[in-house]
């Protein structure tokens, strides 16, 4: 793999760019590996990368319907956080932010990992006790995070209404400094490169439609371009985590929904930071081109459509109007959508199932983008093993029946 | 938005109802004998159907009544409305040609748009 | 009875504001509060009988109204139905249907309080609640003594249209909305009629929120 | 006023009225009618802007929508400033000011110019090959960088300040939409109108005509009639159906489920400030549920891609036109055509016709049709078949260019030979406008003919005519369209018979014969070759080919590593030919290549419009109680709970919010206190299973609770998780008066509502809501029954006659009142339930009442604390979805031996049977003056350990108590339950953690005292 670097751009560029290496190969399925993995988003890339890397497991394939990169990865407006509540879920999503921080060095890819900061608002006096409360749980875990009042708020984001007079007033907000924002494709495309390298057969425009068990152990795939024999099936398809599962008959606590996204067209620097909110339903920054990117809401019904309603969009325009009154002239330049898998407890499913050999990976709703490298890395490791780490066991499937959810949604729950 | 065609009221804009998950899961009785796993089946698994789907919605400010729809999950296609505790009828739909895969028509699937030699000689 | 007392005064939740109307007639815009509000659950057949006796109405079909010159009963579902009678009448509706309907599988409740009544008449009432709502409000899709719940904007409702766009003046059309969203709804629809002239209510404020 | 290049007799503007706007401070002249493109032109301006990436100079290309780089910043003021105004679409009035955007200090001399010097180095993709960091400078990496790209990022500038400007969204149902109103949209439209169908009609211009309008008047009549009469006596046709809506400068956006379309009308954008009617918005969107629609977008010309082909004065053939007869603009004073198929010929036709100069026609194609040749012959233009332009001159405008002819293999043949011009008019063909098409989920089909995709099977109810379905022939366009019409109308169930269609005279050249060149040839190598695809991003045919080459061959890759089609214009002139050049580089077809998604919208579309009218005071809905205004006038300090506005303190004159809380709640236990209640839930229950029905939905036990009396519930979800809690009245046997939290009162009447319809049918219960039928005002404290007393009629109060958790009707000044002797606080207390019209009547009564005994109004805040000090939960509060009835040591609402209840089975589970849970407590602080933050951690050491530290639990409520003169919280505690006594710390940021000791949480009770 030649490596990346300035000093090959200007090699290259005087030689009119004729000497790059292929990113990956476009291999022909093999027979057989030693694991596949269903799904060439971020996570199963990630996930292939580090069996490759860490689990000496190189005789391994990524199999993908599409391109890689072509579902959630691709549509995910990429806020990077780990500042969760729940000791369960600080410890993945901020073992994903350690591993963030040198990822594109350690790739050899840049990422455009940017932290410029998270800022995640509280309008009414239930989001500060629950803010407070996670700013402290946060501290206490070891996870960046402090609380702001409304005006170090507006310090720190300018663009910011925070005045009294709006519908749900800025009371105050929790910061994440080493928060942030990086670029998707350059991400599924350094995993992919990175893991092509170490072996990994990357196939893409390859769908699986059956997979395959004896004796309730899984023992290959059947796919569009044949059948593969395998004794690992790990299935990152994030949106389509039941269809996989279905198919061994395995029911999931997961429903698949739209969750809209859009881009203003490119302005000069004007946010230069990642804001969230929750009462007002803003999730808002600004990429490195110029563009305003805004997450919009999930659509309640069950789809797979992949594109979500129009009045979801004006609500959230309407919304973004309250905390950003000077975006109003901005126009919509861009709108689309992803399926997220959404679990009753909001947190993911990192586990083995009733079938031996086949483990899952999904689940992750709508904030599954900044778990990629921490997701990876966990799964990875359950594969290799067949047992869940420290950091993945409590993502298994039978906290369900147990009834100990990672429940980080119940930190919306309001009433008085 | 969809229109739903509320079997009370009529079709009516899609903000008016409220989606409440999927349609025959009957609440068991003697939950005192079930176990821990049979339980957890009935509050929290599901079956997520990518095709077609028997789900539940209420018509939140018009009737307030629930009812059940058929509807293409991979495609959003409306096929019926019925009561509640009526059996659903059976329906031809476009569905998924793959499990994984998309409808033959009409692709949720950025990937899949332009026809294909079957559907040009079949036009 | 407490001597002390102030003889009781009853407001409307819109008793803030005065109707309004747009030049021209094209637009009027008022609130009629304290008609008497009763609903009715039970299936039709069960009602039929005690709503003929004591209103002389019969039964609407689903999604419509009738009225005579008292009350308007309105459908809100198979068994659903509200019941306007007129001002301060609410007790005496009540006593009336609860003593027909002894022993029967319905519930009889006063909600009079609970909405109010925005009236919306003229030529632009239509256009007027298309800036706000999604129903189908052409003389084709929404027509005289028709009933729909639903939303404007942000604020539930029930739309009865009651005079036929014919009539002098035009149509004219009764939501009734709850109390708690009947100034959203009087300024929403004040907005939305801008552009015919309509002075524009501005939702009350002034509230100071600060820990 | 020279206007240089204004045609004579020419255009569709208005000669009679000059307007004048600025461009960069110059003050530049046009007409009526004029865009800023063609005044810009009639006054010889072509460069407008610089380009994304290398900052290389851009001009006018299209004439519409579909220009890929002309665009302004509008206005300096910071409130209302537009940046990305595309020159071509924007009307020009008075006062308009313009400023080209993306370059510093001028546009003729621009600093990131430097950028283009250096292009070499900065292929498709870059970025992702650098700045990562290096093992040995690790600091090297995109945090160091990105704060200097980011400055050179974006195009225009942001407005700063609130924009003044107002916007609203209106709802339609129509029968038949037409999107489009060009020759085939206006056939379309009055056909279905003669149906009687509720037809509206789309036009994203100025006025109807579409491409007639760019079209000699002279060279074509319909049915015997100039194009443009023919326009006016359809829109006078139209106008004659009253249920015919026509709207103009209105693109429609978006096409979404089931026929609905998102229309932006540009309401006075195009005016000038004193003719904008204030009450009407500035854009308005239409949200339009069409049963048919039928789609007339024309077809966007795409250029070629050549050597040096983004120089400003390289424009397309058909905008050349467009701007001759609808602007009466000659774009060049010497014009080259450029083409590889006989429509832009037409062009060097016209331009001859209006007295323009032809440099000649450069033409890919080596046959030609020897009528066109004969054509060209007559007007005297002299033709090059079988030539390329290879490369251009010129800096902020061309002035010449280099052509080369081909060989058999197209490639290029001999030397380059120099032909002076100041206009190229470029033509590569056209694609279909199939964005809706595409939107609406219908799957296109590739167009070998065309060398273009055009619809092929539909999703939804919707049909293409005309040049969108790849129809260019008038007279079949207007076939089309005309029947297009018919058939909508009859599809939404219309009956319209057919009408002989007008006959089309024409001498416009409408044959194509296109021979498709995705990429022309220069001769020199790639790396040398600047052939733009997209003009905006700066993304070359070597950028395409690179991608490819690296591997990001699949088209979506290809388009995310270069940003083809990502700009402003989504690609509209170049994705196709970019199309073809990935499908050359694959060694593919194109339709094997694919394309990119068309998404909404098909045009940027103002976010404040799309926001419409439900922005700032009319955001949402400010629910307030009958007492609101009451509040309001005593200044009170409010809370947003869910909807509901509730007063969350009065504090008098100068008095603090924390003294006013201290106050209020020292005075409802010594004197008397009073709270606004109304914002509780109510359901009124009716029915012979009301009882079973509440004891399956509460966790205790209903069936024996007589008449008069009131009792507290827990109600769980199935994960056996408490969600809701409430106080529910019997009123007669069968008849129950429930109340719910605030802001659970529309999920629990759901979640009632389902339990009936569908899981418990068989039981006889009605439901109905009676929220908002009373107001509630709750006086409580040890003068409460005195006061309530002489308010009240027809109750005893006497505590043996009235006692507590009962309820009784009384009257108020001769109104019905229900009075329930329930308590949130621990007082003696009366929840006086009035009818909401006579709430605020009865609040000051009571006032008035109270008034020489004391009583205080209190808020939300002081019945927080109260109710603390009583050890009452609050859901959403002590609760956050997952705490059980026993983590709250609630175990005495919970009925084991009852039967089954909604999440009873839940409760066994092992992990919610565990005895190790989080518990409630209450904390009493060693130092009583320090009261706990809310949210804080509690740990189990007096010292804070590095991370991570073990965390017991968190407090959930903490209050300095007035009337116990300390500091209580509650908090949910591991194993609390079993830990009285104990000591634990809460963990304070910065400071050493506080210690405190664990307590039972009824702080009225024994646990002060205990702790003493």
């Amino acid at each position: 793999m030649k490596r990346y670097s300035a000093l090959e751009l200007i090699r290259q560029g005087l030689g009119g760019h004729r000497g790059w290496d292929r990113v990956w190969r476009k291999p022909e399925p093999k027979p057989s590996y030693d694991a596949v993995i269903i799904g060439g988003g971020g996570h199963g890339l990630a996930t292939a990368y580090y069996l490759a890397k860490l689990h000496g497991m190189t005789n391994i394939a990524v199999v993908e319907k599409g391109w890689i990169g072509g579902g959630n990865s691709g549509r995910n407006t990429t806020i990077i956080r780990s500042n969760y509540l729940f000791d369960e879920s600080a410890a993945i999503y901020n073992h994903a932010l350690n591993l963030w921080k040198g990822l594109g060095q350690e790739l050899n890819f840049n990422i455009m990992m940017s932290h410029r900061g998270v800022l995640n608002l509280a309008h009414d006096e239930g989001e500060m006790r629950q803010l407070k409360r996670r700013v402290e749980a946060n501290r206490l875990n070891g996870v960046d995070s402090e609380w702001l009042d409304a005006k170090e708020v507006k310090n720190f984001c300018p663009s910011i209404n925070i005045s009294g007079d709006i519908r749900y007033p800025v009371l105050g907000g929790t910061l994440q400094r080493s928060g942030g924002v990086n670029r998707h494709d350059g991400v599924v495309w350094g995993y992919a490169r990175a893991a092509d390298a170490l072996g990994v057969d990357i196939l893409q425009q390859t769908e699986v439609t059956g997979i395959l068990t004896e004796a309730g152990e899984v023992t290959g795939i059947e796919t569009t371009r044949g059948t593969i024999r395998t004794p690992k099936v790990a299935s990152v398809t994030a949106g389509h985590t039941s269809v996989m599962a279905n198919m061994l008959d395995i029911r999931l606590p997961v429903e698949s929904h739209p969750l809209q996204a859009l881009v203003s067209e490119p302005i000069k620097p004007i946010l230069n930071c990642v804001v969230m909110s929750n009462a007002v339903h803003v999730y808002c920054s600004q990429s490195d081109k110029g563009e305003l990117v805004i997450g919009a809401g999930i659509d309640a019904q069950l789809s797979y459509t992949q594109r979500g309603n129009l009045d979801i969009i004006e609500h959230q325009m309407a919304s973004l109007m309250e905390l950003f009154p000077i975006f109003s002239r901005l126009r919509m330049m861009r709108q689309w959508g992803g399926i997220v898998d959404v679990c009753p407890d909001a947190s993911p499913i990192i586990s083995k199932t009733p079938v031996k050999g086949f483990y899952v990976n999904g689940g992750w709703g709508t904030g599954g983008w900044k778990a990629t490298p921490g997701s990876g890395h966990v799964f990875a490791d359950l594969i290799a093993k067949d047992e869940p780490n420290r950091i993945a066991a409590p993502f298994a499937i039978d906290r369900f029946t147990t009834g100990a959810l990672v429940a980080e949604h119940g930190a919306a729950a309001v009433a008085h | 938005m969809f229109v739903i065609d509320c079997p009370n009221c009529g079709p009516r804009d899609q903000s008016e109802f409220t989606y409440a998950g999927e349609a025959h899961i009957a609440r068991p009785t003697e939950t005192e004998n079930m176990t821990d796993a049979e339980w957890a089946e009935f509050v929290f698994m599901r079956t997520n159907t990518k095709g077609l789907f028997a789900e539940r919605w209420w018509h939140a400010t018009g009737c307030r009544k629930f009812f059940n729809m058929l509807r293409n999950t991979a495609t959003d296609e409306i096929h019926a409305v019925y009561r509640i505790g009526e059996t659903p009828p059976k329906v031809t739909a476009n569905l998924p040609a793959t499990p994984a895969g998309e409808a033959s028509i009409g692709s949720g699937n950025d990937a899949v748009k332009i026809m294909t030699r079957d559907e040009e000689a079949a036009s | 009875m407490n001597a002390t007392l102030t003889a009781p005064v009853r407001r409307s939740p819109l008793a803030h504001r005065s109707a309004v109307s747009a030049p021209d007639d094209l637009l009027h815009l008022s609130e009629r509060a304290f008609d008497a509000k009763i609903v009715l659950r039970g299936l039709p057949e069960v009602l039929a009988p005690a709503v003929g006796k004591v209103t002389g109405l019969a039964m609407p079909e689903a999604t419509r109204s009738t009225a005579n010159e008292t009350h308007r009963l309105l459908w809100q579902s198979p068994d659903e139905f509200l019941l306007l009678g007129p001002v301060d009448g609410e007790l005496e509706l009540m006593a009336a249907l609860t003593a027909e309907l002894d022993g029967q599988h319905v519930q009889i409740v006063n909600v009079t309080d609970y909405h109010t009544t925005l009236v919306l008449s003229g030529p632009k009432a239509r256009e007027t609640l298309m800036t706000l709502s999604t129903l189908d409000l052409h003389p084709r899709g929404f027509a005289l003594d028709q009933v729909a719940g639903t939303t404007f904007g942000h604020a539930l409702g029930w739309l009865v249209q009651t005079r036929d766009d014919e009539a002098e003046g035009g149509p004219s059309f009764e939501i009734l909305v709850r109390w708690s969203h009947a100034d959203y709804l009087f300024c929403e629809l004040t907005h939305g009629a801008r552009a015919f002239g309509m002075p524009e209510a501005r939702p009350v404020s002034g509230e100071k929120m600060e820990i | 006023m020279s206007q240089p290049y204004r045609v004579p007799g020419r255009g569709l503007i208005n000669r009679d009225r000059s307007v004048s706007f600025t461009f960069d401070g110059r003050e530049i002249a046009g007409y009526e009618g004029d865009t800023i493109a063609s005044a810009l032109l009639a006054n010889g301006e072509i460069m407008v802007g610089r380009s994304f990436k290398y900052h290389r100079p851009r001009g006018i290309v299209g004439a519409g929508s579909d220009d890929p780089a002309a665009m302004v910043q509008i206005g300096s003021d910071p409130a209302s400033t537009d940046p990305n105004v595309m020159v071509t679409t924007r009307e020009i009035h008075a006062g308009l000011e313009a400023r080209s955007q993306n370059c510093w200090p001028s546009l003729k001399y621009d600093v990131g110019v430097l950028n283009d010097v250096f292009m070499r180095f900065f292929p498709a993709g870059f970025y992702y090959k650098t700045f990562m960091g290096s093992d040995r400078f690790r600091w090297l990496n995109w945090m160091t960088f990105e704060p200097f790209i980011r400055r050179a990022a974006g195009l225009g500038k942001a407005p700063t300040r609130p924009d003044p400007d107002s916007y609203e969204s209106v709802n339609r149902h129509c029968d038949v939409l037409v999107i489009g109103a060009g020759p085939a949209g206006l056939a379309a439209a009055a056909n279905a109108a003669r149906s009687g169908a509720r037809v509206i009609l789309v036009e994203e211009g100025d006025r109807l005509g579409g491409s007639l309008n760019a079209t000699d008047p002279d060279g074509t009549t319909i049915g015997g009639k100039a194009p443009a009469d023919w326009i006016v006596a359809q829109t006078a046709k139209l106008a004659e159906h009253p249920e015919v809506t026509v709207l103009t400068r209105t693109t429609a956006f978006g096409y979404y489920a089931m026929n609905f379309v998102g229309l932006i009308e540009r309401v006075k954008d195009h005016l000038p400030e004193h003719r904008r009617d204030r009450r009407q918005p500035r854009q308005r969107v239409w949200r339009v549920r069409a049963k048919q629609v039928v789609l007339a977008t024309g077809a966007i010309e795409r250029p070629l891609v050549f050597n040096e082909n983004d120089r400003p004065g390289i424009m397309l053939a058909g905008a050349v036109r467009t701007f001759l007869h609808r602007h009466g603009v000659l774009a060049g004073k010497r014009v080259l055509i450029f083409t590889n198929n006989d429509s832009a010929w037409q062009t060097a036709f016209d331009i001859r016709a209006a007295g323009g100069e032809v440099a000649g026609i450069v033409d890919l194609r080596r046959e030609l049709s020897e009528t066109m040749a004969l054509r060209a012959l007559k007007a005297g233009i002299a033709v090059h078949p079988r030539t390329a332009i290879v490369g251009t001159h010129g800096r902020h405008r061309i002035d010449s260019a280099f052509v080369s002819s081909l060989d058999d293999d197209g490639n290029v043949r001999g030397s380059r030979s120099r032909i002076e011009c100041d206009l190229i008019a470029v033509s590569g063909g056209w694609n279909p406008n199939v964005a809706l098409f595409a939107q609406s989920r219908g799957k296109l089909k590739w167009d070998a003919e065309l060398a273009s995709f055009r619809p092929g099977l539909s999703w939804q109810q919707e049909r293409s005519a005309g040049a969108c379905n790849g129809t260019m022939e008038l007279q079949e366009v207007l076939a089309e369209g005309s029947k297009a019409g018919l058939e909508a109308a009859r599809a939404a169930d219309f009956t319209v018979r057919a009408v002989k269609q007008p006959e089309v005279e024409t001498d416009a050249v409408q044959s194509l014969n296109l021979v498709p060149v995705w990429q022309v040839p220069s001769g020199l190598p790639r790396e040398k070759t600047k052939a733009f695809v997209d003009l905006q991003d700066d993304v070359k045919a070597s950028d395409l080919q690179l991608a490819t080459e690296e591997g990001y061959d699949s088209v979506e890759h290809t388009k995310r590593y270069t940003t083809q089609g990502m700009g402003t214009d989504q690609g509209k002139i170049s994705n196709v030919n970019a199309f073809g050049i990935m499908a050359e580089a694959r060694g593919i077809t194109v339709p094997e290549v694919g394309t990119t998604t068309f998404r909404q919208p098909y045009r940027p579309v103002t976010i404040g419009a799309l926001g419409g009218q439900h922005v700032g005071p009319h955001f949402m809905p400010r629910r307030g109680t009958p007492m609101h205004a009451w509040h309001l006038e005593q200044k009170a300090i409010f809370e947003p709970v869910g909807d509901w506005l509730r007063a969350r303190a009065y504090p008098k004159p100068g008095e603090s919010f924390h003294d006013a809380v201290q106050r209020e709640a020292k005075a409802a236990r010594t004197t008397a206190g009073m709270l606004d209640a109304t914002t509780l839930g109510k359901i009124d229950i009716r029915g012979k299973d009301a009882r079973t029905f509440l004891n399956r939905v509460y966790t205790n036990a209903w069936l024996k609770l007589a008449p008069g009396r009131c009792r507290y519930g827990l109600m769980l979800g199935e994960d056996g998780m408490v969600s809701d809690d409430g106080v529910t009245a019997c009123i007669a046997d069968d008849h129950f008066h429930m109340t719910t939290t605030t802001g659970g009162a529309a999920s629990v009447l759901q979640k009632l509502e389902d339990y009936l319809q569908t899981e418990w049918p068989d039981l006889d219960v009605w439901l109905t809501t009676v929220t908002e039928q009373w107001a509630v005002a709750a006086v409580c404290g040890p003068k409460a029954e005195e006061i309530v007393a002489s308010v009240v009629d027809g109750i005893d109060l006497d505590p043996e006659e009235f006692p507590f958790m009962t309820w009784q009707d009384g009257t108020a000044g001769g109104i019905p009142v229900r009075v329930f002797r329930v308590s949130f606080t621990g007082e003696t207390s009366y929840e006086i339930n009035i009818p909401a019209t006579y709430g605020r009547w009865l609040w000051e009564e009571l006032i008035a009442a109270g008034k020489p005994h004391g009583l205080t109004p209190y808020g939300t805040e002081a019945m927080h604390l109260l109710r603390a000090e009583k050890g009452f939960i609050i859901v959403g509060q002590e609760t956050d979805g997952t705490v059980t009835p026993g983590d709250l040591r609630m175990d005495w609402a919970v009925a084991k031996k009852k039967g089954d209840f909604i999440g009873k089975r839940s409760l066994s589970r092992s992990d919610t049977a565990r005895d190790d849970r989080k518990q409630l407590v209450g904390l009493l602080t060693i130092d009583g003056d320090h009261v706990p933050m809310e949210g804080a951690q509690i740990i189990g050491t007096a010292e804070e350990p590095a991370p991570p530290v073990p965390m017991l639990g968190h407090v959930t409520s903490a209050y300095f108590s007035p009337n116990l003169g300390r500091s209580i919280a509650m908090a949910m505690v591991r194993r609390g339950g079993q830990r009285m006594g104990e000591t634990v710390w809460i963990a304070r940021l910065g400071d050493k953690p506080v210690p405190a000791k664990i307590v039972h949480y009824d702080f009225l009770g024994d646990a002060v005292g205990e702790s003493a």
